[in-house]
């Protein structure tokens, strides 16, 4: 017997479901509240493990994400419960009330979906596609810098300095997507780089 | 003629034979009502008071429907009795002849009524009966609100004293043993009324026949005699 | 046919993904509510326990939170009171709670911030299991585990009213009981109870009873050593011992610690209508009935006869005069 | 940190100043547990409030926020006068001995060379004597009157217990006894841990602070040791490995230099950062430089980058300023010097202070553009909210560009933890939506930006035409593609130096560490210090081996620690001058008679002899150092100033305000109040239920924490009329905001010069979007100003005003 079984269920495969519910009418039997005394079933069954880290401090848990389908195999996956990974030697299982909650972050109502736009002067944002979204970030940034880099200092040091763009980075991102960006935003010209380690 | 022994609409309906209305349709209907829900309010009371009783929610569809059944009843029967006692209270205030009669139980039991006093439309058992049932519904409805556990938070809100835990654990006392009293009083007057013949039908067709009062409750016939006698002819 | 999952030995533990057979099975109950007769099972399991180690408790709630998400529960948000306590109280949809209290010691003259998190004790003799009217409604294990079985509650609150410890909530949604299960279903397949796991500084630890009371001496001794004369375990004999216990600084004076009760046990007016009086009162009532039958068919009735009937003429007569 | 976070359990004595390890970093914390209950360790928490940590601690005192250098010199004080020191330590490893030149000095709290003018310091003086053999001339004896040991106990001679007291309002009794107890660590086999954060950082003073704890961890011989060190507790589960990405104004990858102008070329930019050993048989690593930033060059142009063009130097942009930090480009857009910025995973408006400011900075951009996973208050800075937003956003003329992210269960890749360990996850879950990868949005903005220089052509095409970008979807680059290249690899065959004819790596294999670098463009890799973390035995930061032979915590198989999966840095200084570990049952590493081995990776050349190199390798003197010559800009030994919005007068010279060296903006000096008007200190912190502002966006968190308060002591609520629960007003010369107040006993007036001085706690955690309810966080009170060496805004201490708000405001 599969333990996700649900009393329910149990009673219809066993085919006692009329005579147990019958018997129930005729009053409360030992069988009938053994049955019922089954314990809910085991939500993690059949679910995808991922080993992950969890994103907020830097104590880095380790954690475990529990999906329903397989990434890996080419699935969607969809979050269903995150728990702290026992194998971790620095956490050991444990999560902090924030870690606990992983999934409601993961799957928090206000998580962004689809580009958006604010006019100048607008009340309110509008959904835009990826492609117009990028095109006029490209058209912005390379304007700007065509017009404020600064390409040599009064001594004639080449310095390639822009300074009316910015970019603060992430916290919480990877290395890699780290590099990737120091790279960009470095090409650019761009001086006015930071990050979050001081908030 | 003051009416000292009856209450209005008590009066003769035949004189051969005799027979007196006791309780009129509204009475009856609303007694009636009372007692169906003292048999619920048992039934459903008792499944909840003793374990091997708890298949009796089966008559009410299940523990869940009998929970919350429990109590509406309670305050129907509240209600219903409410209306009788209004009715009957003074009626069921204690005379000198009823501490006779209560002595002379012995003689009541052995059918010996030549030696008991006469009496108004009640006699000491009934108003016992009567006493003791607005007393124990009024013990259950107030024990019973308090552990209406769906009502907890109205009484936390408003009455905090009864929704704390130590008065809800007192009030499932009083309840219970309300309940059984209550259970008692109910078995005497059903067994009362049957064992004493000739008075379901008061509360069936409201009639009684003239012996009936002759023999039970003399003065509350001598009372309607009167009045109808000097009153004009019908 | 699927492996039987073992019988869990700690929370520190990563959960099974494939079908393991459960080994917390409707036969290792031995108690029931409003089931008298629970027949002896064929197996005990080992008794478990939770430890609540409050000088390790830094009341981070990670336990609320890891509570929430394996039950899958959705407790309110409410506002801030000016108190540390969120939700404000033990809810429907909040199993387990901090309790923060702020305590100057008088000896020491320190402050101390005593943070206790508060859930079902899974009393040995259980108070709401003996007060609750539905059959099945509550359960114990083997293993010590007080359970609420949703199916059979009935929602009529008395387990409220049985509980030493104050915990049981009754879903106004749901109209049935909710508390801590120890996460039975963890346990059935050899798990640890959500928030022992989850516990960052694990102050709450799961194992048999008797390797957390040995846990528990060596924190006590630990206690001792940093000054706390009266550090103790809490695992309350007025309720037969508990399947959840806590490590007090102050074992002498549990109230301490928001109000955990100092001699908890089972309240005598509970226990008193729950036990003899029931019986005595249904043996009356069963004598009532049988005295009123026996009367009816041996004594004679009380029956007017043709006589009164006749006397009753003559009196609605005489008064009429004239008919 | 120093350590790691499983160390903190071989520790004796845990001392939380400077932060709250219990609140914002519970999973660490359990080590601090760990070790109280397995090895009987005391914890000692200083802390202007009561806190979580507090809570389980063996000894509490209170302390005056902003106060902590005075404390903490306080307590070197108190070390030198009863002779706690770790004597074989401190003359052995620390620059105790070394002389300093005539012309340092101090007085009324301030060094020599100071220009009120620029608000900055000539640092001429802070140097060493140096001798002609171009070593630093030492004593031994400690004696001579130059000598860092002389001077430090000059410099810290100020701060007696009674100037303690009156300073940081810590009663003196509770002073001493923590004094004692850390004193005891001083043996050489007991070890103590400091464990901080932004309560030492988030001050105009941060650096000196944590400088102070450092010098007294020098002290007590605790650098260097299993359960001791300096172990900052990182906030942000990778904020380490972006700092050692270099994503900041001033840095190249590796914590290299980004150049200044005044470095016209690679030769010139080379010539000051030689390090050359400044004694004897030094080890001085810097001296590497050059490998480093050519083979991070390599990896930057690729093979554009030549020995004949610099390595394509003049393509990367240079400095005119030390650092183009956010809260100087923020006073530069309201200054309408700003056009466009991009907020990648950063909700600034409510992170950084004077938040009016901020939004008058925003609403002077011509476009912000926002990548994140979740709904912003940056990215609706234009929304109004009533009290919660009041903004008019018809008069907001910014375009706004808000792009989904994927987030940490939708990517893969490293994250850096506090312990410097590089941990590799996997994604779990499918983007909602049209969520995008970092990477991928990163990938597209340079590749169209890329596509209009190459159509159109513009100012300086060349370090976009030239950025190396080689990857096998140039659209998106596999996280493995960009690991790879943090990690560096061989460009040519590589030959062993010592044997030509040995071959040390193929061309195209992974380095495997950052001794096989190369400064002649044969190697290349983006961040010398991640050398070893993809090697070609595969991605070692994925390794997940647990095992732990020592017992000590470290897990050399457990993924990869910069630098070098060294565990503990400085560990050489665990062993004695002869290599003997000064706690056998703590061995780290030791010398076996030819070569250092233990447990963790020796930070220190393997066969360097024992009383030969000193433990501090990338130090030129190879010495920890009490006096820190020219690094700090606010002076060579910490001296003790106050908040820049403070109660008090600085008892050292009460005309100072502040941290005189500070950069401060005009229009923010002027939004700085006084005591007279603003009686009482506000500080910030975090709570454990929340992250920053990204939990309040879940149900879990806000049920457990659901509403925005502020906290004060029983004392401050009765004056002000204030009980649990009510709603109360707090207002700073730069905005006010509307709170619920909860009344603690956990809070204490404080008796700092004769006078009571009210605490007002002030959590972060609230905003206007989200599941929680809406509310305030602490950076609208705050003041707009930075810790003199790094920017780290003055939350922690700053001025208020209370008051009793009836109704619901």
């Amino acid at each position: 017997m599969n333990i996700d079984l649900s009393r329910r269920s149990f009673l219809k495969l066993t085919g006692a479901g009329v005579a147990a519910t019958s018997l129930g009418a005729m009053g409360f039997g030992q069988a009938e509240a053994r049955v019922a005394a089954h314990v809910r079933g085991f939500k993690l069954v059949t679910t995808t493990e991922t080993r992950s880290t969890c994103t907020y401090c830097s104590v880095a848990c380790g954690i475990i994400l529990y999906s329903k389908g397989d990434l890996a195999a080419g699935e969607t996956a969809e979050l269903s419960h995150v728990e702290g990974d026992a194998d971790h030697p620095t956490n050991r299982g444990t999560l902090c009330p924030k870690g606990a909650a992983l999934r409601d972050y993961v799957k928090a109502e206000t998580r962004l979906t689809h580009p958006r736009y604010r006019a100048p002067g607008a009340d309110r944002f509008t959904e835009i596609s990826w492609d117009e979204a990028l095109d006029k970030i490209a058209r912005a940034v390379k304007e700007d810098r065509d017009a404020n880099l600064i390409e040599k200092n009064a001594d004639g040091v080449t310095v390639n300095r822009l300074t009316t763009t910015g970019f603060l980075a992430a916290s919480a991102t990877t290395n890699e997507t780290a590099w990737a960006t120091w790279k960009v935003v470095r090409s650019l010209g761009i001086v006015g780089f930071d990050n979050q380690a001081r908030v | 003629m003051r009416r000292v022994y009856s209450a209005p609409g008590d009066r003769i309906e035949t004189r051969r034979p005799v027979t007196v209305s006791r309780y009129r349709g509204f009475t009856r209907v609303n007694h009636w009502l009372a007692a169906a829900c003292t048999i619920v309010l048992l039934l459903s009371g008792l499944a909840f008071f003793s374990p091997p009783l708890f298949f009796l929610t089966a008559l009410f569809g299940g523990g869940a429907t009998t929970r919350w059944l429990h109590p509406v009843i309670g305050i129907v029967l509240f209600f219903s009795f409410l209306v009788l006692f209004i009715q009957l209270w003074r009626l069921n205030l204690p005379r000198r002849e009823d501490v006779e009669w209560a002595r002379k139980t012995g003689d009541v039991l052995a059918g010996h009524g030549k030696n008991l006093p006469e009496l108004g439309k009640f006699n000491a058992g009934q108003k016992t009966m009567f006493w003791g049932m607005a007393g124990l519904i009024v013990a259950l409805s107030v024990s019973g609100v308090m552990i209406w556990e769906q009502q907890i938070p109205l009484w936390r809100d408003h009455a905090p004293v009864l929704a704390s835990i130590p008065a809800r654990r007192i009030a499932v006392a009083v309840h219970a043993s309300a309940a059984f009293l209550m259970i008692m009083l109910f078995i005497l007057h059903v067994y009362a009324a049957i064992w004493t013949r000739g008075t379901i039908r008061a509360m069936t067709r409201g009639t009684v026949t003239g012996g009936w009062a002759f023999r039970h409750h003399r003065k509350w016939l001598r009372e309607l005699a009167g009045r109808q006698g000097a009153g004009p002819a019908e | 046919m699927t492996e039987r999952a073992r019988q869990p030995v700690t929370a520190a533990a990563n959960p099974p993904v494939s079908p393991l057979d459960s080994n917390l099975l409707p036969s290792d109950v031995v108690q029931a509510s409003a089931i008298s007769n629970t027949p002896m099972p064929d197996r005990l399991l080992d008794s478990v326990a939770k430890l609540i180690d409050v000088s390790k408790c830094i009341g981070c709630k990670a336990c609320q939170s890891a509570c929430i998400e394996w039950n899958d529960t959705y407790p309110e948000i409410e506002e801030n009171v000016g108190v540390y306590e969120n939700p404000h109280d033990l809810t429907p949809d909040m199993f387990t709670l901090m309790r923060f209290s702020e305590y100057e010691n008088p000896e020491s003259g320190d402050l101390e911030w005593l943070i206790r998190k508060d859930g079902c004790m899974h009393c040995a003799d259980p108070g709401c299991l003996k007060a609750c009217p539905a059959p099945g409604a509550i359960v114990q294990y083997s293993n010590g585990i007080v359970d609420f079985i949703s199916d059979n509650c009935i929602g009529c609150g008395y387990c409220v009213t049985g509980c030493p410890f104050n915990i049981p909530r009754i879903s106004r949604t749901a109209q049935v009981s909710k508390k801590c299960t120890l996460c039975s279903d963890r346990v059935a397949v050899g798990q640890g109870p959500a928030c022992a796991k989850a516990c960052p500084t694990q102050a709450i630890t799961f194992g048999t009873k008797e390797s957390q009371i040995a846990l528990a001496d060596e924190r006590i001794a630990d206690l001792k050593s940093r000054g706390y004369e009266n550090a103790g375990l809490y695992d309350p004999q007025g309720v037969g011992g508990t399947h959840v216990m806590y490590v007090l600084h102050h074992a002498d004076q549990p109230s301490l610690y928001s109000g955990l009760p100092d001699d908890p046990r089972i309240s005598p007016v509970v226990a008193g209508w729950k036990g003899p009086a029931k019986t005595a009162g249904l043996a009356m009532i069963g004598l009532a009935v049988a005295g009123s039958v026996l009367h009816g068919i041996f004594a004679k009735p009380n029956a007017v006869s043709e006589e009164e009937e006749r006397e009753a003429e003559d009196l609605v007569g005489d008064s009429r005069k004239e008919v | 940190m120093t350590n790691s976070w499983t160390d903190i359990k071989n520790t004796d004595l845990v001392v939380i100043m400077g932060g709250n390890a219990a609140e914002a970093h519970p999973c660490g914390f359990k080590w601090v547990t760990e070790a109280k209950h397995h090895r009987g360790a005391k914890l000692i928490v200083v802390d202007p409030r009561f806190n979580r940590s507090a809570s389980v601690a063996d000894y509490y005192a209170p302390i005056r926020p902003g106060s902590d250098i005075a404390f903490l010199m306080g307590v070197i004080r108190w070390c030198i006068e009863n002779d706690r020191v770790q004597w074989d330590y401190v003359r052995n490893y620390t620059n105790v001995s070394h002389l300093v030149r005539e012309d340092f000095g101090w007085a009324d709290g301030m060094f020599t060379g100071y220009d009120a003018e620029k608000r900055s310091y000539d640092q001429t003086s802070w140097e060493y004597q140096i001798g002609e053999d171009g070593f630093v001339l030492t004593d031994e004896t400690l004696e001579h009157p130059r000598s860092v040991w002389q001077l430090l106990k000059q410099h810290v001679e100020v701060y007696t217990p009674e100037f303690v007291e009156n300073t940081c309002g810590t009663p003196k009794d509770r002073f001493l006894k923590i004094c004692e107890m850390i004193g005891e660590t001083s043996a050489p086999d007991k070890a103590m841990t400091s464990m901080y954060a932004l309560g030492w950082t988030q001050h105009s003073k941060g650096a000196q602070n944590i400088r102070g704890m450092a010098m007294l961890q020098l002290l007590l011989g605790n650098i260097g040791i299993a359960g001791g060190g300096m172990n900052a507790l990182r906030g942000h589960s990778n904020i380490q490995g972006l700092t050692d990405v270099g994503l900041m104004s001033n840095l190249v990858p590796g914590y290299l230099a980004m150049p200044r102008e005044t470095e016209a070329d690679f030769t010139t930019y080379m010539s000051t950062r030689g390090n050359k050993p400044l004694r004897p048989n030094q080890m001085s690593y810097w001296q590497n430089y050059g490998k480093f930033m050519v083979s991070f060059l390599k990896a930057l142009w690729g093979d554009k980058a030549t020995a004949g063009n610099g390595w394509g130097y003049d393509w990367l942009p240079k400095l005119d300023i030390v650092q183009y930090d956010a809260m100087r480009m923020f006073d530069m857009m309201k200054n309408g010097k700003v056009n466009t910025y991009f907020f990648q995973g950063f909700n600034a408006l409510l992170s950084f202070p004077n938040r009016a400011k901020m939004t008058e900075a925003f609403s002077k951009l011509k476009l912000m553009v926002v990548m994140d996973p979740l709904a912003t208050e940056t990215a609706s800075f234009w929304e109004n909210h009533g009290i919660y937003n009041d903004v008019d956003s018809a008069s907001i003329q910014t375009e706004v560009l808000e792009l989904p992210t994927t987030c940490f269960a939708e990517d893969e890749g490293a994250t850096v933890n506090s312990g410097r360990w590089l941990q590799w996850h996997w994604a779990g879950a499918t983007p909602p939506g049209e969520a995008k990868s970092d990477v991928w949005i990163m990938s597209q903005i340079y590749l169209r930006v890329k596509k209009l220089y190459e159509e159109e052509g513009g100012t300086a095409p060349e370090p976009i035409l030239n950025l190396s970008w080689d990857y096998e979807n140039p659209e998106e680059p596999m996280p493995s593609e960009l690991a790879r290249e943090l990690n560096g690899r061989a460009l040519e065959t590589l030959y062993d130096p010592a044997d030509p004819t040995k071959v040390v790596l193929e061309a195209g294999q992974q380095l495997s560490g950052f001794g096989q670098m190369r400064d002649d463009g044969s190697t290349m890799g983006a961040c010398w210090i991640y050398a070893g973390c993809w090697t070609e035995a595969g991605n070692m930061m994925a390794r997940r081996d647990n095992s732990d032979p020592s017992g000590m915590g470290i897990f050399q198989n457990w993924s990869f620690a910069w630098p070098a999966n060294r565990r503990v840095l400085y560990n050489r200084a665990s062993c004695d001058p002869d290599g003997r570990p000064w706690d056998p049952n703590r061995t780290l590493i030791e010398w076996n008679g030819e070569k250092w081995a233990g447990a963790d990776v020796p930070d220190i050349a393997v066969t360097a002899k024992p009383r030969e190199v000193g433990p501090f390798i990338m130090n030129p003197e190879g010495t920890g150092r009490f006096f820190s010559r020219r690094l700090m800009r606010d002076g060579p030994f910490p001296t003790h100033m106050e908040p820049f919005e403070s109660p008090m007068a600085n008892p050292l010279n009460p005309e100072m305000r502040g941290n005189p060296v500070a950069r401060v903006f005009a229009d923010d000096l002027e939004k700085m109040a006084t005591s007279a008007e603003f009686p009482f200190v506000a500080t910030s912190y975090r709570l454990t239920e929340h992250f920053h502002f990204w939990t309040k966006h879940n149900r879990v968190n806000s049920v457990t924490q659901p509403e925005f308060f502020v906290e004060i002591s029983k004392e401050l609520a009765a004056e002000k009329g204030i009980t649990k629960g009510t709603r109360v007003r707090v207002w700073s010369a730069r905005g006010e905001i509307w709170a619920k107040a909860v009344v603690t006993k956990r809070i204490q007036p404080l008796i700092c010069d004769g006078k009571p001085v009210h605490i007002i706690g002030i959590p972060i955690h609230w905003g206007f979007k989200g599941a929680a309810r809406k509310g305030f966080g602490s950076n609208t009170l705050g003041p707009f100003v930075g810790d003199a060496n790094i920017e780290t805004p003055e939350f922690k201490a700053y001025l208020v005003n209370i008051e009793l708000v009836e109704g619901n405001a």
